[in-house]
């Protein structure tokens, strides 16, 4: 029988204004707050285990707890050791799980695309990172995480992955060129408690919801 | 809040861990006797000094490791993969955690 | 002298005497005299708290053996005696526990008379409250053992437990509802440390010798027997030793040779300041690893579960005191601005089944009474009367026949672990 | 203004004992307002703490203290005074002394009844010396059955204030920081040692507990505040320096974790900092100690520091006609600005010359001081300035123990602490103002070193002055003015054998109030030592335990977030009137209204349930077979492509972990389910043995719980629904039978994988829908299905129909003690696999009968349910089972259960009594097979 073409939903109940992109709901609103939080979930995200030494390790060629950019603007993300993360535009999960397969070439591994079983959420805005402080022991001193370092730990009581990946800057070439952002991804399940929770706690910095943009970027 | 070296990880707050008691061997199933074996289920050393336990990083890679922690002032001197380089000086009833995967970082 | 209790005219307490002593200004005699440590004793009981006192006191009144000595490194009550949060109550799970517990309770009751010595106990009641449905069932097979041995525990709705205590936001709305609760009417608080000092001055005035400060460095064991102790003052002569300790349980069955299934870890408290009188019964929340009950001085004394790893450390965390404060403002949320004064920590010995270990070891003349986890301050009278049977009349007695250490070897494990249930 | 200042009397519109300007005062006179205390509007400045104000309007009296409901009044001006509590609205026990007074407060006096003025129980002066330390412990025995009664009367003499119930709590709330080097303290020390580190590179944070920088330069003469101008600035303008005032240092935990209380953010009541600091310098100052006389706590004794803190900072004149007994430099600086500022000072009494106070007399408040000469002197204010302790808590928490110094007069740090920890200050030692700034500067520098993980350096050691070893004078007075504890109760409680400083601490309650001993613990030990006839080395001091200072609990629960999990099709069930079922950190749905409806519907057409919270393991590799092998008891080597198998965990005691089906959905990828609420726990226990007893297994494991939304659809024309909606996948019996799994598109949405297995005991799929997909299927198949009675249906009717089938649950048919044969599991356990976890145990339990055993139980009287945990006894009391599940069957019409019996009561057809909660007993049968309902399957293979 024919069905209504399926609708993706995120764990995070889109803000409105809402609409349908790249068939995800998502919300449309822009905000131009100096501290913004945004769902990215419709992104299409992979993991990837395999021998922590083995040769597909190699050829990946992330340092540990880095994240880095390939040409695609994929961002490939060395999350612990043997697990690897790939987040690329929506859509895209088949052919990053086909590329990594060949990559892998015949090395046992385990390649599963997880888009729908995680909730990504991007936090932009200077004060991010006091944001995080209020929720996350680890030390968001730019001597300790700078852009491109990549964790797990527990953000407000979640088991959380968390990116430092810059962005350039919104608007005029008034201000610095990049813009300090975290990605944070958790299991989906636990989605919207953790956008909440950074709500409540970005409250003091003025934190707003921004919208879906579908870059990886 | 103590802080528990991981090896792959760094010190991180011990709320992110699972703690997995005194590391100790698993007996052959096919020779043990019930003496043995429940020994293994229930008897502890439970030293006031240094011991090797093993670790579960739960909030972070997720890896078992063992490390030696003095429980009286709760300081660590190592921390090693099971299996790994740098074995303890010390071991819990003899051997400890089965030979292991290398040391990655 | 009176021989009821072995206390003459002046040092008898009464209110007569309160009063007679202060037209007089008399003196009051020492609650228990010191000593030199003797060569020799019939009974040598490691550990000067409520177990080990207990067993001294009941060793010289029921057993009528009084050439006895209790060591211990520190002062009276100094351990895990002093540092708990003197809870008591007798609702667990097995009959062989709802059985020893409430002997125990029993002689809390009488402890007063007995020992001549107002222990304060204040049979306020005890609720342990239920957030899911399994809890529920939890309470209800506890309160089905316990009627069954005659021990008041019942299961409660809401309402009844916001009637008795009209602090607990017992709406469904919170995050952990609460769906009912255990009731224990006869479960309360007592003053731990006048229990410890009436059991001392109670087993002093029958001649029983309190060696403070006297660290027990060694035990002397000749082919299967126990023959000596070995202290920080000097040698004591032996044939029946009894390990009462908590927290060092086995570093001084080590001493013995005597191995056990036992993991020490520290358990904390904390006490704020004092406000007026607004909680009667004493509350748990197993799920929500939280007590709490207020003190006849106005403070609330609250403990929660054991800390994640074992440790001999008494430092304390600020993590306990974090998720304390965040479970009781689960429970009560009006109290947020009542002031946390101190927190402390004690050491318990966790075994495999939630059950302590009582009775013989494979060492002869050698005797345990360990493994207290947190129950053991509830127990130490009814422990000391068992303890001082068994080693006057070298028959366990069946009160504690479950707890042997052989169950560990014969894989007869105690059923308190069933339930797994947190119980203080 | 308030409304209340129009009709304020003129004693509090005037503050008629508040001085002109003084050069260091913190008021801010431009604008004034008025709060109330006990009722009457008093007026205040911007600056003023509660008492200052108070203070200045003429005020004395502050409170009645714990046990006598004696008159007490200020005497630091600090939050350590004991006399200084209050009640704010639902706040109990404020420090009066240091909070600062707000417009509109509404302070009430504690402890007080009727009246401050007049308090009933002061009575209980007179019957002190019935009523030696420890009285209860000696009476109130006999009658036995009177102790409730006088234990009533006992707890209405607790102190404090009062809390209120069901009122909305204020906004509390934490943060996490990191630095090189926290200095805890901003006194001249701290701020030169922190200035120090900064300059070193270190990243500093600087937490002072008063509003401002300074320490005891603030209430100091012009070379004092010239000096701390100087410091502020170089505060101001030097990088590397956070500066957090109105904070305390509460507490030093293992490998310096600190915890800041931070007080005076607005919107925040107070805000927890949990500091992870490198180094941590501990410069809190020392705090000056009381003396002991007769008389010694009432209104109007002060302390030099108090008086001068009074003066300087809130221009507040602390009485008219004083008398100053002074060992020390402090108690001269206190006579000379009670001079400056027109106070009569009748008398310095100097102890440097031997002199000495006897007593102070006085109902309300001081009216006449006698002296050890024996001349007597009318006053209203008595300075008292003995000397000092040192509040090493800090460094106690870093395991040191401080040690008594004879010739500082007090105990000071005993060096033991950790490197990480310094000290600089009066904690440290003695000097001049300058000399305890180059030391601090010299411990910055140290600090960053750690800080740095460089070598340390070496600070040399501060000198100690000589200072009189003053404590008590010839007359009992109070030790401890929060818990009414007088020197005398300390003498008698050691000649009672109470002769340790801790069994005298807990026999007479002696520091355990409010200031935990910062004020009265020197004291104690002093008048403890002279009782035993020892030094005080030998008696040692308390161990001090944390937190430094009180903390609410608010502060220390922080904001109340706790996990919640919510399904992909939550928001729907909430939509559609679902009743939440807390399970854990998931929120289920428990039924639509009516779940035993929903039971039939499924029997008889078909349902859905959403069981998204499923435990999902994604398997990978080529040894998977061996894994599952181990961790199941059953055998599993071989599971051919599209097969599922039911398996049960054991742990090593034998004990029943878990139980779920593992499927093979390709020739390298296995699903394994797991209970709802063991899936955490399943997926740590198989890495575990794969991380450290079998690393050599090449399996790669992924949590895939939240990826699917998972939904069984359940019921006799489940396949005809399904058929309506899926693609890809034949579903005719023959293609697709039981225990099958399969990938398919269904709902237009391709990779669910689709299993025939199901709970219920009816025909029924359980569908693993990628999750973003999940609502969009589900309302497609309630859509689809609508003619066939499609509809949802919850845990209840699942548990009712998972019992009529006799289905198990793990934790709630097992407990902890449960081994697998005990579980009626017995016959699934493979004994002669090589090895599986627990196979000893289970080896050996083989070779007995299963005692108890778990059973189905059918009451005779069918319409009986017994509650779950009814008891099964034999005889009056002996306990021989229990029912772990009961549900009336709507299927069958009758009650149901599951339980355990004693071996000698398994066999099928035994009648067995179970007593319910309300007492009565019953009888039931123990039926041949758990299942009550289809004991063949016919309905679920069909």
């Amino acid at each position: 029988m024919a069905d209504p073409a399926p609708l993706a939903r995120s764990a995070v109940a889109a803000v409105p204004p809402v609409h349908i992109a790249e068939g995800w709901e998502v919300s449309a609103r822009r905000s131009e707050a100096a501290l913004r939080l945004a769902d990215a979930s419709p992104l299409a995200k992979v993991v990837l285990r395999a021998d922590p030494v083995g040769a597909l390790a190699h050829a990946l060629g992330v340092a540990p707890w880095r994240a880095a950019r390939d040409a695609a603007a994929r961002l490939l993300v060395a999350a612990a050791p043997g697990e690897w993360w790939l987040f690329a535009r929506p859509g895209a999960a088949e052919a990053v799980v086909t590329a990594l397969e060949r990559l892998a070439d015949g090395e046992p591994c385990a390649i599963v695309d997880v888009t729908h079983g995680r909730t990504l959420l991007r936090l932009t805005g200077p004060r991010g990172a006091d944001l995080l402080a209020k929720v996350c022991a680890v030390d968001f001193h730019e001597r300790v995480t700078p852009n491109g370092a990549a964790f797990r730990s527990s953000v407000a009581k979640v088991v959380t992955d968390v990116v430092r990946d810059d962005l350039p800057t919104r608007g005029n070439g008034a201000e610095p060129p990049h813009e300090r952002s975290y990605l944070l991804h958790c299991e989906r399940s636990v989605g919207q408690y953790l956008f909440d929770a950074l709500l409540d706690a970005g409250a003091e910095f003025g934190v707003e919801v921004d919208g879906f943009t579908g870059a990886v970027a | 809040m103590i802080l528990v070296p991981c090896p792959y990880c760094g010190p991180r707050n011990a709320s992110e861990f699972r703690w997995g008691g005194e590391a100790r061997p698993r007996p052959p199933v096919g020779t043990v006797t019930p003496e043995a074996w429940r020994a293994y289920l229930y008897l502890r050393r439970n030293v006031a000094g240094w011991t090797v336990e093993s670790w579960y990083h739960r909030a972070g890679c997720r890896r078992f490791f063992c490390a030696e922690r003095h429980t009286v002032t709760n300081e660590f001197r190592a921390a090693y993969l099971p299996g790994a380089a740098d074995r303890p000086r010390e071991q819990n009833a003899g051997e400890s955690l089965a030979a292991g995967r290398e040391e990655v970082v | 002298m009176n021989p009821a209790n072995g206390f003459d005219r002046n040092g008898r307490y009464s209110a007569v005497s309160l009063l007679r002593h202060g037209l007089t200004h008399e003196d009051w005699p020492r609650a228990w005299r010191t000593h030199e440590v003797a060569s020799t004793y019939d009974v040598v009981v490691i550990g000067a708290g409520v177990h080990g006192l207990a067993t001294a006191y009941y060793l010289a009144k029921n057993q009528g053996i009084t050439n006895v000595a209790v060591l211990d490194k520190g002062y009276v009550g100094g351990g895990a005696s002093g540092r708990n949060t003197a809870i008591l109550r007798s609702n667990y799970l097995t009959p062989e526990g709802v059985r020893f517990y409430d002997r125990s309770l029993a002689l809390y009751a009488g402890l007063a008379a007995d020992l001549n010595f107002n222990v304060m106990f204040a049979q306020r009641g005890h609720l342990t409250l239920a957030h899911n449905d399994g809890s529920l069932r939890t309470m209800r097979w506890r309160a089905e053992v316990n009627k069954l041995e005659g021990v008041q525990s019942e299961v409660i709705g809401p309402s009844e437990v916001k009637r008795l205590v009209p602090f607990l936001d017992v709406s469904p709305r919170t995050r952990y509802p609460i769906l009912g609760a255990l009731y224990h009417p006869p479960g309360g608080i007592i003053r731990h440390d006048a229990v410890n000092w009436g059991y001392a001055r109670g087993a002093d005035a029958r001649g029983v010798h309190i060696h403070q400060n006297t660290e027990v460095t060694g035990i002397d064991v000749e082919r299967g027997r126990v023959t000596g102790v070995r202290t920080s003052r000097g040698r004591i002569a032996t044939g029946a030793v009894v390990n009462c300790t908590a927290g060092w349980a086995t570093l001084v069955c080590d001493m013995a040779g005597v191995a056990l299934p036992i993991v020490t870890h520290p358990l904390q408290a904390a006490v704020t300041e004092p406000v007026k009188s607004f909680l009667g019964a004493v509350v748990v929340s197993g799920s929500l690893h939280v007590y709490m009950s207020q003190t006849d001085r106005g403070e609330l004394v609250f403990g929660a579960s054991v800390d994640p790893f074992a440790s001999y450390s008494t430092r304390g965390s600020l993590e306990f005191t974090e998720e304390l404060a965040g479970h009781v403002l689960q429970l009560m949320p009006s109290i947020g601005k009542l002031r946390l004064l101190r927190q402390w920590a004690g050491l318990c010995d966790l075994t495999p089944d939630y059950s302590p270990i009582m009775g013989v070891t494979p060492v002869e003349g050698f005797y345990v009474d360990v493994g207290w986890g947190t129950y053991g301050f509830k127990a130490g009278p009814a422990s000391g009367e068992s303890i001082a049977e068994l080693v006057a009349t070298q028959r366990t007695p069946d009160l504690i026949r479950a707890f042997d250490l052989a169950r560990f070897v014969d894989g007869r494990l105690v059923g308190e672990k069933g339930a797994a249930a947190v119980g203080h | 203004m308030t409304p209340e200042a129009a009709q304020a009397p003129s004693r509090a519109a005037r503050q008629a004992l508040r001085l002109p300007r003084q050069a260091g005062e913190v008021i801010d006179r431009t604008q004034s307002f008025t709060f109330t205390w006990n009722g009457d509007p008093v007026a205040a400045y911007p600056g003023d703490t509660i008492v200052s104000a108070l203070a200045a309007a003429g005020v004395r009296v502050f409170s009645r203290s714990f046990k006598y409901h004696r008159p007490r009044g200020v005497l630091s001006a600090t939050g350590l005074d004991p006399g200084c509590l209050v009640q704010l609205d639902d706040e109990p026990n404020v420090r009066g002394a240091q909070r600062r007074v707000e417009p509109g407060m509404a302070v009430v006096a504690q402890n007080a009844w009727p009246s401050l003025r007049f308090d009933v129980k002061a009575a209980n002066q007179w019957m002190s010396r019935f009523l030696p330390p420890g009285f209860y412990y000696k009476t109130f025995m006999k009658p036995q059955r009177l102790w409730p009664t006088y234990q009533r009367v006992l707890r209405g003499f607790a102190p404090g204030g009062r809390l209120k119930a069901d009122v909305a709590p204020a906004y509390y709330d934490k943060r996490y920081a990191h630095a090189d080097v926290l200095v805890a303290g901003g006194g001249p020390a701290g701020m030169a040692a922190a200035l120090a580190a900064a300059e070193a590179g270190a990243r500093v944070l600087l937490v002072e507990e008063e509003p401002e920088l300074g320490g005891h330069l603030r209430w100091g003469d012009a070379a004092d505040l010239a000096a701390l101008a100087h410091l502020r600035r170089a505060i101001a303008s030097a990088s590397g320096v956070e500066v957090v005032v109105d904070a305390v240092v509460t507490g030093r935990y293992d490998d310096n974790w600190i915890a800041v209380v931070q007080r005076g953010v607005p919107g925040v009541f107070e805000r927890l900092w949990k500091v992870r600091a490198r180094s941590l310098v501990v410069s809190p100052g020392l705090i000056e100690r009381p003396y002991v006389f007769a008389g010694n706590d009432l209104p109007g004794v002060m302390l030099a520091t108090g008086v001068r803190r009074l003066i300087n900072l809130w221009a507040v004149k602390p009485g008219e006609r004083a008398v100053v007994f002074t060992a020390n430099a402090a108690g001269d600086a206190a006579a000379a600005d009670l001079e400056r500022v027109g106070v009569e000072v009748a008398r310095v009494v100097d102890a440097r010359r031997g002199e000495d106070v006897h007593r102070a007399r006085g109902r309300r408040g001081v009216r006449v001081v006698e002296l050890a000469d024996g001349s007597r002197v009318a006053c209203d204010l008595l300075v008292t300035a003995v000397g000092w302790t040192a509040p090493t808590s800090l460094l106690n928490m870093a395991g040191d123990r401080p040690v008594y110094d004879p010739r500082a007069a007090r105990f000071r740090p005993g060096g033991q602490h950790p490197r990480e920890v310094l000290v600089a200050g009066g904690l440290a030692g003695d000097g001049a103002l300058h000399e305890l700034v180059v030391h601090a500067t010299l411990v910055g520098r140290a600090a960053a070193a750690v800080g740095a993980g460089r070598a340390p350096v070496t600070v040399p050691a501060l000198p100690v002055d000589d200072h009189p070893a003053l404590f008590q004078g010839r007359t009992h007075g109070f030790v401890d003015c929060s818990e009414d504890v007088s020197s005398k109760d300390i003498v008698s409680a050691a000649r009672e054998g109470y002769d340790s400083v801790e069994l005298a601490k807990r026999y007479t309650t002696v520091t355990m109030g409010a200031a935990q001993g910062k004020l009265e613990t020197m004291n104690t030990v002093a008048i403890l030592a002279a009782a035993r006839g020892d030094t005080i080395g030998e008696v040692g001091t308390t161990v001090w335990r944390p937190p430094f200072a009180p903390i609410t609990l608010g502060a220390l629960a922080g904001r109340m977030f706790e996990p919640i999990r919510r399904s992909p099709l939550q928001g729907w069930h909430e939509a559609h009137g679902a009743r939440p079922l807390v399970a854990g950190q998931w929120i289920r749905p428990d039924h639509y209204g009516d779940p035993e409806a929903e039971v039939r519907n499924v029997r008889r057409n078909v349902g859905l349930i959403d069981v998204t919270p499923l435990g999902k393991l994604d398997l990978r590799g080529p040894d998977v077979p061996r894994l599952l092998n181990f961790v199941y008891v059953n055998k599993w080597s071989k599971l051919d492509v599209g097969a599922v198998r039911y398996g049960v965990m054991c742990g090593e005691d034998g004990v029943v972990l878990d139980d779920g089906v593992t499927g093979r959905l390709a020739p390298d990828r296995w699903l394994m389910s797991t209970t709802s609420s063991r899936a955490d726990a399943v997926y740590e226990w198989i890495e575990s043995w794969l991380q450290t007893e079998h690393p050599e297994w090449r399996v790669f494991v992924t949590p895939v719980t939240t990826d699917y939304a998972s939904m069984n659809v359940a019921g006799p024309r489940s396949r005809d629904l399904l058929a309506r909606v899926t693609e890809e996948v034949d579903l005719t019996p023959a293609a697709f039978p039981y225990m099958q799994v399969r990938t398919a598109r269904v709902a237009g949405v391709a990779g669910c994988v689709t299993w025939r297995i199901g709970f219920t005991g009816e025909l029924s799929y359980e569908l693993h829908v990628p999750a973003a997909y999940g609502l969009h299927v589900w309302e497609t198949l309630l859509a689809a299905g609508a003619d066939l009675g499609a509809a949802p249906f919850g845990v209840e009717a699942q548990r009712i129909m998972r019992l009529e089938k006799g289905h198990a649950i793990v934790g709630q048919d097992t407990d902890g003690l449960t081994q697998a044969q005990s579980a009626a599991l017995g016959g699934l356990v493979k004994l002669d696999k090589e090895d599986f976890a627990g196979k000893p145990e289970l080896v050996w339990k083989a070779a007995h009968v299963p005692d108890p055993l778990l059973v189905g139980l059918q009451p005779l009287d069918a319409t009986i349910v017994p509650a779950e945990a009814s008891l099964i006894v034999e005889g009056e009391k002996r306990i021989v089972g229990r029912i772990t599940s009961s549900r009336m069957s709507p299927t069958l019409g009758r009650a149901l259960c599951l339980g355990f019996v004693a071996a000698h009561l398994a066999a099928p057809g035994t009648v067995v009594t179970v007593k319910l909660p309300d007492g009565s007993r019953i009888r039931a049968t123990v039926m041949p097979q758990l299942a009550h309902f289809d004991a063949e399957g016919s309905r679920l293979r069909g």
